[in-house]
């Protein structure tokens, strides 16, 4: 399909939610306009407010703080969870003996922790970040961890054949096969990486999209609420955009579909 | 007044937008905490729970937040005290959904009925069960969903899953202005809070761990000074000069609510920034009846949870 | 320079390359049991020597070289790579498997080249040397494709490339030539002998073609049908060498081992392919 | 390693963990003792919390709400995502459509959809539940979808050569191909289920393990806290315990190492 | 019964199984260039017709057989099955893949029953069908076996199987001997001439062995080599049938097809192993 075809329908799908979020609050179809629009506003005032928070240009400043938080949270979430998945895979002791730990973190409520990890990092970025690194951790490391287990075996039997250490391995062998588990991993941490970041300053901050969220909720501005998660989201595909482009030219090996021309 | 110890001071409040914290966003707004030479960060929380849990990890250097906290915390061995009292009464309101209105007319008809609280222990929470139990019901004989603190509540009551409300503005001014509940003890006002309590009941305060003080006392000066300020300051103002120093948003959408909800709990904000002894002691022997932990506390913590002298000047120095 | 005795192990004046010193193999299977597919052998290979490894398919040629490579370790007995025992990977063969094995992520010349990185040499170098080796298996101008670009016997030659370039003491080479067309083979077994013939390597070869077997190689083993094979031939080859190959197949003493060998095969293949199926049955 | 020694060890860590625990709630080596408890209870007050808690009986009625929600979030989420993964992974072009939209869902905070779930779900089990749907559906979704384009060409062309219909193909093919995926995302979303009926608890309910540690925060109960999470935790490792029960008998076809006996 | 007529095409009493006219394929590679691997071709295969395909490695044998079986688009001219133009897959053609193509996850047995059943066949049935397909392979003792734990004759021959068993109008075979011992290549071969023999399949065949070509088909076609391979040579095979297979190499018509189709190969290889690295240098 070509790129101006994708484009249209997808706009089209955007138009489709747009103009059902308008109807129900505009209508009373499925129940009292008035209850609609304290719970979901209106997509034209929710696009309104999103146009003046960037020309007043009060929003950047917290704009930059979540970009910071997420970022860096993801950064560091996926690098922790690529280096220790591939540990753990290379150590099966290790993986063995600590996997129910891992798991156990994994399902602990990140609600709960954010006063511990406010009293460990303060209330600047890092709570936030390292708030949004238990989200992105888990996510790349159980995926690395599966990745690297599933190399082929006869590869993995030649590439040791051909002399590499473990080192050369993991380089070689073990990193390209698990790649593609690593960015899929990547594409669902994106998300998480922000939500993290988010979460964190909804639960206690001085600045942030979250806080601004927040700040909306409190006072029941849905349109503010709205307003915030909308300009959340034009933030996730940023970012995921970015990790496309790196995803791209470091899979080109991948069989595929073969084509003729 | 003596050089500032600290000039840059961090300040943690769970829900800044509330009314209950109006004398904080008065002082922000208007710059009285410049004025006295402070640059002051408000973290906001979820919740006032964790603006204390900030507090006690040191990442902020003082909150306003329930004077109930300093009281438990005191109960803990964590030396926090309040210095200025900003809200006299609770301001929390017990209302009653419009459907059930007719059957349950107080307290004592709460047997068997749902009832929503904005977390459960927390102070909406208290002031309910302190409602049954002085009309001889117990917490058991209710059950209690904790239905947080924005928007969930008002859909939770709108939904009918909750028959009774205990909450505060502006959950319940919404639910107000929409019709969809009545009201049946008030805490807003001098005449329910007496009704309820017997006395005031200290609300919001500023409250700081007691280390901090004593190095900073110049500088906790300067942020009562600040909160003192906003509290003549509201006291002189009208509801509509109030609405006009908040942000905009803060006004729910509707400023004519708004000027109204003000007008309805002015009352309660501090005059004198001193708590009342007999208020104290009623927050204290609520805790006490209601909380198992603090069953075996002396009342001894009371004199060291307030430290007045701080507004005490403040009344003094501050126009 | 011809064939190697046969039977007899050797005084202390040869080296022994690998030496499978009754060895055997019993797979563990899924539910608990297992399967013997090599019973207790012996083999010896000199260093210098091309052994041809011969017998009908499932019979344990793949394992014993997996267990030569010390891919695996054996049931019962031991190997010993120029005397010592080998525990872990063997260092010094390389091995050129049945199955594809090249990684899908590397080109056709990184694949070669890699080899030769990991053992140290520069990058620059190996890649010359890697395109010089494709070069030789006919694959010049297929450098830069991926593997899943690359027709089947393409990609055996790029496989056999991987293995040349390292120059490793010890060859072990599972039907190199499978895929490729005879003409090709050819070539390949010419390539394979010249390189052979520079720097004499131990070379354990598993093929079914049982000219290429004795055109190539200086004694041929026999495996017999499994489960539970063992030798039941060894051939030693005495054809003058350097060899042309497709000359030699027109020498008399050629067609006598190849009428030898093959029906000591063929009475096996066709007693166990009735046996394996009534077995089950 | 047997399982005795690897059980050993397992508990040694454990035991590591508690002295630590211990040992900075018990003296002020790295802050104030009194202000580590209040953050951290001690072990000792959290176990004895939790066999109270268990003695007494009142954490069942708890355990058994938020079970419920858990199990439910993890099947009807793990459901959707797999059959949705399999559905984009099949349609290219619904997959290229609804790309950039899933991604931007799974970036919303879901603590502030909270009264939105309220509102659609009431304050029962199911506000909880379609919050950890939320959390697992996008681990679930992404992992399948990544899986199924794994498969390798030629199985899968063969497996069209025998007559497979797409159904079948799902069936026989992109299915047990995709297996591997799907249970690595499993083993992530099982915690994530957990997460997701807990803070939909934490944000307003009537009952369960989160409501117990939000009451317990409230009145500044950190053992109360604790002992929830420590509840908690031991729940998750049953779940999951349940889900590598179910993953061995259909992974035995994986090639693994090979075993000589 | 013999063979069928060359470079003419027939009239309309013999249907045309397979139809290439003027099939050429380019591959697109990664950075916009193409490969073109195939220039036009004719080729048609009768209904019942046994045709061979030889060619040198990399010339685009298999890239036919996957045209045939409708895996990929031809770059031009187009491709009948029965006179209908194929669009997409054929469903009227077992292929067995040069690769490895078995599902991992499945055993051997179920591997080959699952044809049957996507077809309709109960289980049951399916099953049993399955395991004496697989005896008649000589794998009955390994239907519960995963395609890991099969040497790779084995797994070649559970594919072999897996085609067979579901007797297809067409059948595609990319070297499906390729990995097992001349014994049981004789024994496979007479299986899938007996096979074909009962219910006459049109058959294109990809071998490297050029005595199993002539011994088994109608026709042999061969190709030059690649890059734009072409097809250089058609020989009948004028054979009697029924063949047996392993007295047929002794018949003289054998001898004289058989170094006619060398030379002929021959020096394509030669000449193109030459090119194919002066094109790259
Ligand atoms: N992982 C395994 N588990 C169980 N049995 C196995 C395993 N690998 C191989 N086998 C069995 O061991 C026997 C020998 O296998 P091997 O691969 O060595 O045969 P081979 O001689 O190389 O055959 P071919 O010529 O077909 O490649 C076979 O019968 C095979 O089924
Ligand atoms: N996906 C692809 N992209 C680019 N080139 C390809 C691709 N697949 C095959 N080729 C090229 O097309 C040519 C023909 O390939 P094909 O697999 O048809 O050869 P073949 O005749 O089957 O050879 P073999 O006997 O070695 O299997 C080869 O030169 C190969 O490199
Ligand atoms: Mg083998
Ligand atoms: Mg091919």
């Amino acid at each position: 399909m070509s790129r101006g075809k994708l484009l249209a329908l997808q706009i089209l799908v955007a138009v489709a939610v747009f103009l059902a979020w308008h109807v129900v609050t505009t209508w009373s179809i499925v129940a009292d306009v008035k209850t609609m629009r304290f719970f979901f506003s209106t997509p034209v005032d929710v696009f309104k407010r999103v146009f003046t928070m960037f020309l007043e240009g009060s929003v950047y400043r917290h704009l930059w703080i979540t970009l910071v938080e997420t970022i860096l949270a993801f950064v560091i979430g996926a690098s922790l969870g690529i280096v220790i998945g591939f540990w753990f895979a290379r150590k099966p002791i290790v993986a063995a003996v600590f996997d129910p730990y891992v798991k156990m973190m994994n399902a602990l409520p990140r609600v709960v922790l954010a006063p511990i990890f406010a009293l460990w990092f303060g209330l600047g970025i890092w709570s936030k970040v390292w708030l949004g690194v238990t989200l992105v951790f888990f996510i790349v490391f159980f995926n690395v961890y599966q990745g690297v287990r599933e190399v082929p075996q006869v590869v993995l039997a030649n590439a040791r054949m051909l002399g590499m250490n473990e080192r050369q391995l993991l380089r070689h062998v073990y990193w390209p096969a698990a790649l593609a588990w690593v960015f899929s991993s990547l594409h669902t941490s994106v998300g998480f990486a922000v939500v993290g970041a988010v979460v964190g300053e909804y639960l206690g901050s001085a600045a942030g999209l979250g806080y601004l969220i927040h700040q909306a909720e409190g006072v029941f501005d849905v349109t503010g609420v709205f307003a915030g998660m909308v300009i959340l989201m034009g933030f996730v595909m940023l970012i995921d955009g970015i990790v496309t482009l790196v995803e791209k030219p470091l899979l080109v090996w991948k069989p595929g579909e073969t084509r003729t021309v | 007044q003596g050089a500032l110890e600290k000039k840059q001071v961090t300040l943690g409040v769970g829900g800044k937008s509330l009314l209950y914290y109006l004398p904080l966003t008065v002082a922000e707004r208007k710059g009285f905490f410049k004025d006295f030479g402070l640059e002051m960060t408000i973290n906001d929380f979820a919740g006032g729970a964790r603006s204390l849990q900030a507090l006690v990890g040191g990442s902020v250097d003082m909150v306003t937040g329930a004077y109930e906290h300093t009281l438990r915390m005191q109960a803990k061995g964590q030396d926090i005290r309040s210095t200025i009292e900003l809200l006299r009464f609770p301001t929390i309101v017990v209302a009653v959904r419009k459907a059930v209105a007719d059957k349950v007319k107080s307290a004592a008809d709460f047997k068997g009925l749902k009832i929503g609280v904005t977390a459960p222990g927390s102070s909406t929470y208290i002031t309910v069960v302190h409602a049954m139990a002085k009309v001889g019901l117990k917490a058991t004989d209710a059950s209690f969903i904790g239905v947080g603190g924005g928007a969930s509540a008002v859909a939770a009551m709108k939904r009918g899953e909750i028959d009774v409300i205990s909450h505060l503005d502006p959950v319940i001014a919404k639910l107000e202005t929409d019709g969809d509940v009545v009201t049946l003890i008030d805490t807003r006002t001098e005449a329910g809070t007496k009704a309820l309590f017997g006395a005031s009941n200290p609300a919001a305060c500023l409250y700081l761990r007691q280390d901090f003080i004593e190095k900073n006392p110049n500088t906790t000066q300067a942020a009562v000074n600040g909160l003192y300020k906003a509290l003549r300051w509201i006291d002189k103002a009208s509801p509509a000069e109030v609405a006009d120093a908040v942000p905009e948003q803060y006004h729910l959408g509707d400023k004519a609510l708004y000027i109204k909800a003000v007008q309805a709990s002015k009352d309660a904000y501090s005059k004198t920034g001193v708590m009342a002894q007999d208020g104290m002691k009623s927050v204290f022997d609520m805790l006490k009846a209601l909380d198992k932990e603090m069953e075996s506390v002396s009342a001894d913590i009371i004199g060291k949870s307030f430290e007045p002298r701080f507004a005490q000047k403040a009344g003094t120095t501050v126009g | 320079m011809t064939g190697a005795p046969v039977h007899k192990r050797q005084g202390g004046d040869v080296t022994i390359a690998v030496h499978l010193k009754g060895v055997s193999v019993a797979y563990a299977l899924a539910g608990g049991g297992k399967y013997e597919a090599v019973q207790p052998v012996d083999l010896s290979v000199r260093d210098g020597e091309f052994v041809a490894l011969l017998g009908p398919t499932g019979c344990g040629k793949s394992t014993l070289l997996n267990i030569a490579a010390g891919l695996m370790p054996p049931s019962s007995g031991t190997c010993e790579i120029f005397g010592e025992r080998l525990s872990g990977l063997c260092g010094k063969a390389g091995y050129l498997f049945q199955q594809d094995a090249l990684m899908p992520w590397k080109t056709a010349e990184d694949n070669v080249a890699i080899g030769l990185e990991v053992g140290g040499v520069r990058r620059a170098e190996a890649l010359e040397r890697a395109r010089a080796m494709l070069a030789e298996v006919g694959l010049a101008a297929f450098g830069e494709r991926y593997p899943h670009q690359l027709s089947g016997g393409q990609k055996k030659r790029v496989a056999l490339a991987q293995v040349l370039v390292r120059e490793p003491k010890i060859l072990l080479m599972d039907e190199p030539f499978g895929p490729l067309d005879a003409q090709t083979r050819l070539i390949m077994s010419e390539l394979l002998l010249d390189l052979w013939q520079q720097d004499r390597k131990a070379v354990m070869f598993v093929t079914h073609d049982l000219d290429e077997a004795i055109a190539l190689s200086d004694r041929v083993v026999v495996m017999s049908a499994g489960p539970s094979s063992r030798f039941i031939g060894e051939f030693a080859v005495d054809l003058p060498r350097p060899r042309d190959i497709a000359e030699v197949r027109s020498e008399p003493a050629f067609h006598r081992l190849h009428s030898e060998i093959w029906s000591c095969l063929r009475d096996e293949v066709r007693k166990t392919y009735g046996l394996t199926n009534k077995g089950a049955a």
